[in-house]
């Protein structure tokens, strides 16, 4: 696959690893935070973090659309899906995300709820036109690259006067979460967060382009670099951070040049802008309310509003208690750190947000990564040695 | 392995709730579903051993092979549910050529959203029948399908059984003269299940016959060794089953239907719901034909038998080149039993 | 997350505003309502059955480039092109 | 018969239009039905004989049984259908024990309302897959659910086949240093299943590699009659059942990623879902594990043998108390390749 | 089972038997009608022919609430059933009863209708307030024994103000069709029908009484004995219809009398009366117009009516051309007769509305009583004879 | 046509107009809607879940006796009383 398999070749990344272990300074630990699940995946799938030396340590952050719904917002999905005259549509990602009680959308279609997985938010649409007599709601999530699929949809059922359609909006904004992990009162109770760059979303910079990046790497003096998904993409970014680092620069770099730009996708953007409004706060599961992170239907749209349609209000709902994710989003614990981890809390049957998606810490963690250090007593890895 | 190193090989997926699709996916929900309800509880050697396939050295002798799906409803019945009928069916199938079941598998197709707690109920009382009969369960199989795709649970088993040496019993053997012999009252099954259908509800002290005849079978062939015919009336009823024999031998059958046996119960309910009691499903019931010589001998050890006590000659073979089975009504008029048409629907006239 | 490919349009649906893309050898009809213009030959990055940008061949040759100098010469800088 | 008498035994009741409940009632129309299907598509001796099982004389040897239930969605896909694939399923589970299959049985499930001809063409497709592989179908059952209660057909077939002598291959044989062999491209079935999802719809030449591999078997048990293990990686895919034997055998087992042959439709198919091909379903794939001087003449049969041509050393067995199975990837990294967690199911991130 | 039992019994039979044998003038040949099917049951599946002499004829009536319905109305009900928002309620008799191109309710239901069989009205109305979002229509079919009924469960559904039930009428009458079976200009075309008495409906007498019949007894000049559904009801009956000819007597006897009275059950007749009224004119499967033969639901009611609710209109619609159901019911022929009968039309596959119901001549022939002939020579019976 | 059958009344509910009736050991519940009155013993005759009419036990014997004499004494006539 063109634009794919170059950046997965082997032989490449023996020479990056080769220069970042040259690179980097024995006498300086690098905490690296990636934002994005997208990272993390990729970390954990090739097995990236092999490839680095044992001072060089990958944080996995919240940036997973699925992992970082809050637990009220999931309620209120499950509440929808159970009215009768209901069809609730979703990303598949989204089905097994536990609500309270350990419900989730998965268990609520096993017991007659008309839950329908979708690839894209057209057959959301599709679906309203083809049952007419249903009620459709397509329950909304993601970054910012899901979102103007869905300022289309929302545009095109408007332009058909569809009566039976509505959204259920949750979308969320990457660059206010960044902010606030380094900035939210919760990270001084949890103690001193080192991290000391960032890897920038890929995706999401493809809509908004890297500008919206500059004003936190100043803010807070620290390095982002812009970064594919594939394993090159992560250790060249990475490359990037340490030479950054190294020469004392806190800068915007874009490693995922052949996609993202400065500006991003303006006709996107003016599609959202059309279609939406900041909320004033917004809760992340694990971070907690972050101003001005999520988005709303605009009044001009407010038929297609499910929240208005079906009165939903979202009440305060707990995670877990022993659940460490919001240590482990802000870097301050690793997976295996938490009690559940992996006798409660497994992908099949999870607690927290990390666990839900394969792009969560502690899901990653599980299904790739867990117990190197048991089958591979020489630590290489930093999970080993820490 | 250490405390800890259980923890990272993977905490007991919860077998609370209900079945969810992930049950029939192949990976560790299954493999964790399969260990902690069918090894569990079927429990023994073959199934242990955790392949894909059971593997036996069978004793000398003929072999038969049959296998029957289970899709009862309700799942739970007077008298039983649809895991001790997945035994006892196949275990009659197969006991139907003479023959010793030795082993059975077991394919389970799930519906999302089946109580845990039922399947389990389910399984146990599989495993007690087996273990009863002394057939045990050595392989089987898992699927989920999606709600509104499946009905609760579907159970198909297969048996395997060896033919006793001189034994060959077939529904082709019947010859004009033959005795009829049945063991004991038509249409408990049946009844027993109508009786819990939502809208028919009526109350009735009839359980289920369904029971494993093997045991009334081994003493019968042992007896007479040169039954002809053997065969379970399940679904379709006394009537369906003759009338395939008939078909199979070229004979004409004639019943006696003041010989019949039959509970009050069945009857009345019957009356009730416009329903025939020769189309009315048994389970614990087997036809056996014999040569007019050897039926008395039969008639009378399975008598001896506690599932033959009620058992009786109910009719004979005889010539009809259009193999009808016909009856002598107990009125004294005379009747052709027909094949059961379409299915039998409760009716108001 | 965001889990999304670069594919290449292979035919263009102007009125629907959709497009076929090729993935290798596996094709898909896909929404190009996102895009200001694209033509057959594009690559463009699939997401949820939407184009959310063009890919420029050229970064991604730059690119790759930067990453065989960064394992063949140590002490290589990365181009300055590549900065936002 | 006269023409006149066929009139009065029955006209044939149209296999035109669906299923109907009368089908599974065991009347008339569910005689008509299996005769007109199934005995007429399947036809040998053992069927035709019409009773509830099928007899026969085994020969020496241990014999196996396996069981599996086929769901598949849709029922018609590139490269078969769910009666294909519900011989070839079963056929594959008995041969994984390195056993020649014998006879197979064939339970349906059918749902109310299912389109006749549609039945008509996966029986034809059965009985011309079981004709190939030269594994009868010797009997069977048919049960009709109401619609809402099933999804069209569900196939539980069952097979038993014989143990050649000297062979015994099980999942719990593996030793440090074996070798593990597979046939040949992953996910080839799985794949051709989704492109034909609604709304996943996506176009691809690939089709299931839904096939017998007993024929392979045989061959390589000839060759090599220590071979160790055999399975099939079905549902679940590579992953999961090599975590299956890992864990059967308490040893770990180490891929190399880049010897994992993989058709490049399969490979673009996942990274379009989000899917690991590693946990994609198989249906005529096997993997072999052996000892490492065996190794090389066991691949060597396989791809002499048509379902083999694409056969690679995969990777190897290795002591590992906690029996995890990992890959050194492609890229140069390593990871665990888990049980297979939940279902796959297509996803955004 | 009381007053079952008894009415079964074989010795008496015998007695019975010799008696008619006697008393049957060996010069006469009498051909005796019984309307009701549950007659035709009780002589096939008892054998009653069996202990007849040679000229005693059983004529099988059209006496079937199911085959009597006219294919149009059953086309009707197909409809309602295919209507998505409606569950159609009916008896399981109707489920297979063959509409236009071999339509049934069964193969709707098969290809996804809502039909729900019911034992009673009752059941109809539960499934109403338990759906409040579906259109609960009652297909209410039957005599004046189903009738009363349905009366019950309209005037219930009227006081609980129920909105989403309502009632599609095809309560039939029963002295209007045997009136009709003599007087019909159709019977004239099929040639002579010599029917010398009738045995009269037994439940349905039981609701209107023995006095509905007097009228006809005096004008056609035929004996009329309301008869019990037992075998030894049918063979009493039987034996006083030959006494009444052989008497010259044409009146109305009453065998029956344990249940039916002269008057019937006045309470039933006065619901019945309260919420329906006539129709000038109704079709009969196999009879064609029948005047004031039916029933519809009175205008105060019109809130329950489904054909109002539903705006059904019943287009007329034929039987299979070849179908001998007309000269069956009228006597004139018998099932054998048909070319039809055995290959085409079966129980499971009918064609014709005596193929029906168990109680259809052509199904009780087949299932009960064909082919005596063959497989007993000695002509013992008339069909054999004739 | 018209499948019904004689049930003696073993309970009566009088507020729903229902009854639980007998058939021989079988047990099931009607409704009472049509009838007059009814007591707990009375045999009547049980339609879709529905009474009726009362059967009359005097009459029942009545034709029985009837059925008998048909039989012994051939010259017989039915008695006045079993006329409508
Ligand atoms: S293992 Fe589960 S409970 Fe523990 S931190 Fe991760 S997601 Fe939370
Ligand atoms: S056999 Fe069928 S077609 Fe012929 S008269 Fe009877 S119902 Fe009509
Ligand atoms: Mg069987
Ligand atoms: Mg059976
Ligand atoms: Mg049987
Ligand atoms: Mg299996
Ligand atoms: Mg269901
Ligand atoms: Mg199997
Ligand atoms: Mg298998
Ligand atoms: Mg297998
Ligand atoms: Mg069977
Ligand atoms: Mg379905």
């Amino acid at each position: 696959m063109k634009y794919v398999d170059e950046f997965r070749a082997g032989d490449l990344a023996h020479g990056l690893a080769a220069a970042i272990a040259r690179e980097a300074d024995p006498a300086h630990t690098y905490n690296v935070m990636e934002f994005c699940g997208g990272h993390t995946h990729a970390i954990f799938r090739y097995g990236v973090q092999d490839l680095m030396p044992a001072n060089l340590r990958f944080v996995h952050g919240p940036g997973c659309p699925v992992c970082v719904l809050p637990i009220g917002r999931v309620d209120n999905a499950l509440e929808l899906a159970c009215d009768p005259r209901v069809t609730l549509c979703t990303y598949g990602d989204m089905m097994r995300v536990p609500a309270t009680g350990r419900r989730s959308l998965l268990k609520a279609k096993a017991e007659g709820a008309d839950v329908r997985m979708i690839y894209s938010t057209q057959d959301a649409l599709r679906i309203a036109v083809e049952n007419p007599d249903r009620e459709v709601v397509l329950f909304a999530i993601g970054f910012e690259t899901t979102t103007p699929p869905t300022a289309v949809v929302l545009k095109q059922a408007a332009a058909a006067g569809l009566k039976n359609f509505s959204v259920f909006c949750n979308h969320v904004l990457t660059p206010a979460a960044i902010t606030h992990i380094l900035e939210s009162p919760e990270v001084r109770e949890i103690g001193t967060v080192a991290i000391d760059g960032f890897l920038g979303p890929s995706h999401v910079s493809s809509v908004i382009g890297s500008q919206p990046y500059e004003f936190f790497a100043q803010e807070y003096q620290r390095p982002v670099v812009i970064a594919g998904f594939e394993p090159l993409d992560v250790m060249q970014a990475t490359l990037m951070i340490i030479r950054q680092l190294n020469g004392g620069r806190h800068e915007v770099e874009n490693q995922y040049a052949r996609v993202v730009t400065r500006e991003g996708n303006r006709k996107a953007q003016a599609l959202v802008a059309e279609v939406f409004e900041l909320r004033s706060s917004f809760e992340w599961r694990g971070l907690g309310l972050v101003p001005y992170s999520a988005l709303r239907i605009r009044p001009q749209f407010a038929a297609f509003d499910a929240e208005l349609r079906f009165g939903v209000e979202t009440k305060p709902a707990r995670d877990a208690k022993s659940c460490e994710c919001p240590s482990i989003l802000r870097g301050a614990k690793k997976p295996t750190d938490c009690k559940l981890f992996g006798t409660v809390c497994t992908p099949e049957s999870p607690i927290g947000s990390c666990m839900v998606s394969s792009e969560g810490a502690c899901a990653a963690y599980w299904t790739y990564g867990r117990f190197r250090q048991q089958t591979r007593p020489a630590a290489r890895s930093t999970e080993a040695a820490a | 392995m250490t405390a800890h190193d259980a923890r990272f090989v993977g905490g007991a997926i919860p077998l609370s709730g209900s079945v969810d699709m992930m049950h029939g996916s192949g990976g560790r929900a299954t493999a964790e579903l399969v260990q902690a309800l069918f090894v569990r509880h079927f429990d023994n050697p073959m199934l242990r051993a955790g392949n894909d396939q059971a593997a036996f050295q069978p004793p000398a002798g003929r072999l038969v092979i049959s296998t029957d799906g289970h899709v009862v409803s309700p799942i739970f019945f007077p008298g039983g549910d649809i895991g001790s009928l997945a035994v006892h069916g196949t275990i009659n199938d197969v006991a139907m050529a003479g023959a010793r079941p030795l082993y059975l598998s077991a394919a389970f197709i799930l519906e999302q959203g089946f109580p845990l707690a039922d399947l389990e109920r389910i399984v146990v009382s599989m495993a007690a029948a087996s273990r009863l009969a002394g057939v045990p369960i050595v392989t089987g199989d898992t699927k989920v399908v999606e709600r509104g795709k499946g009905d609760g649970v579907f159970i198909t088993t297969t048996g395997v059984g060896v033919v006793p040496e001189g034994v060959d019993v077939s529904g082709d053997k019947a010859r004009p003269g033959d005795v009829i012999l049945l063991n004991g009252s038509i249409g408990d099954h049946g009844i027993a299940i109508l009786s819990k259908r939502e809208n028919l509800a009526f109350e009735t002290e009839i359980v289920s016959d369904s029971a494993a005849l093997h045991g009334l079978v081994a003493d019968m062939v042992a007896a007479v060794p040169g039954i002809r015919v053997l065969r379970d009336p399940t679904r379709g009823g006394l009537a369906s089953t003759l009338n395939e024999v008939a078909q199979q031998s070229r004979v004409g059958l004639r019943l006696d239907e003041a010989a019949i046996p039959m509970k009050a119960d069945v009857r009345a309910a019957c009356e009730l719901l416009g329903l025939d009691p020769l189309y009315i499903a048994n389970e614990g019931k087997l036809i056996a034909i014999c040569a007019p010589a050897d039926a008395d001998r039969l008639l009378a050890v399975m008598r001896a038998h506690p599932l033959g006590q009620e058992a009786a000659k109910i009719g004979e073979a005889v010539a009809d080149d259009l193999a009808f089975v016909q009856m002598r009504t107990a009125f004294g008029g005379e009747r052709i039993v027909d094949w059961l048409a379409g299915e039998q629907l409760p009716r108001i006239c | 997350m965001c889990l999304a490919l670069p594919a290449e349009i292979v035919s263009i649906d102007e009125t629907r505003e959709t497009a076929v893309v090729a993935l290798g050898p596996v094709k898909k009809e896909i929404s190009i309502a996102l895009l200001e213009e694209v033509s057959v030959g594009d690559f463009v990055l699939v997401h949820v059955g939407f184009a959310l940008h063009r890919l420029s061949p050229e970064e991604a040759d730059r690119t790759l480039a930067l990453m065989r100098e960064a394992g063949e010469n140590p002490e290589a800088e990365f181009a300055e092109g590549s900065a936002p």
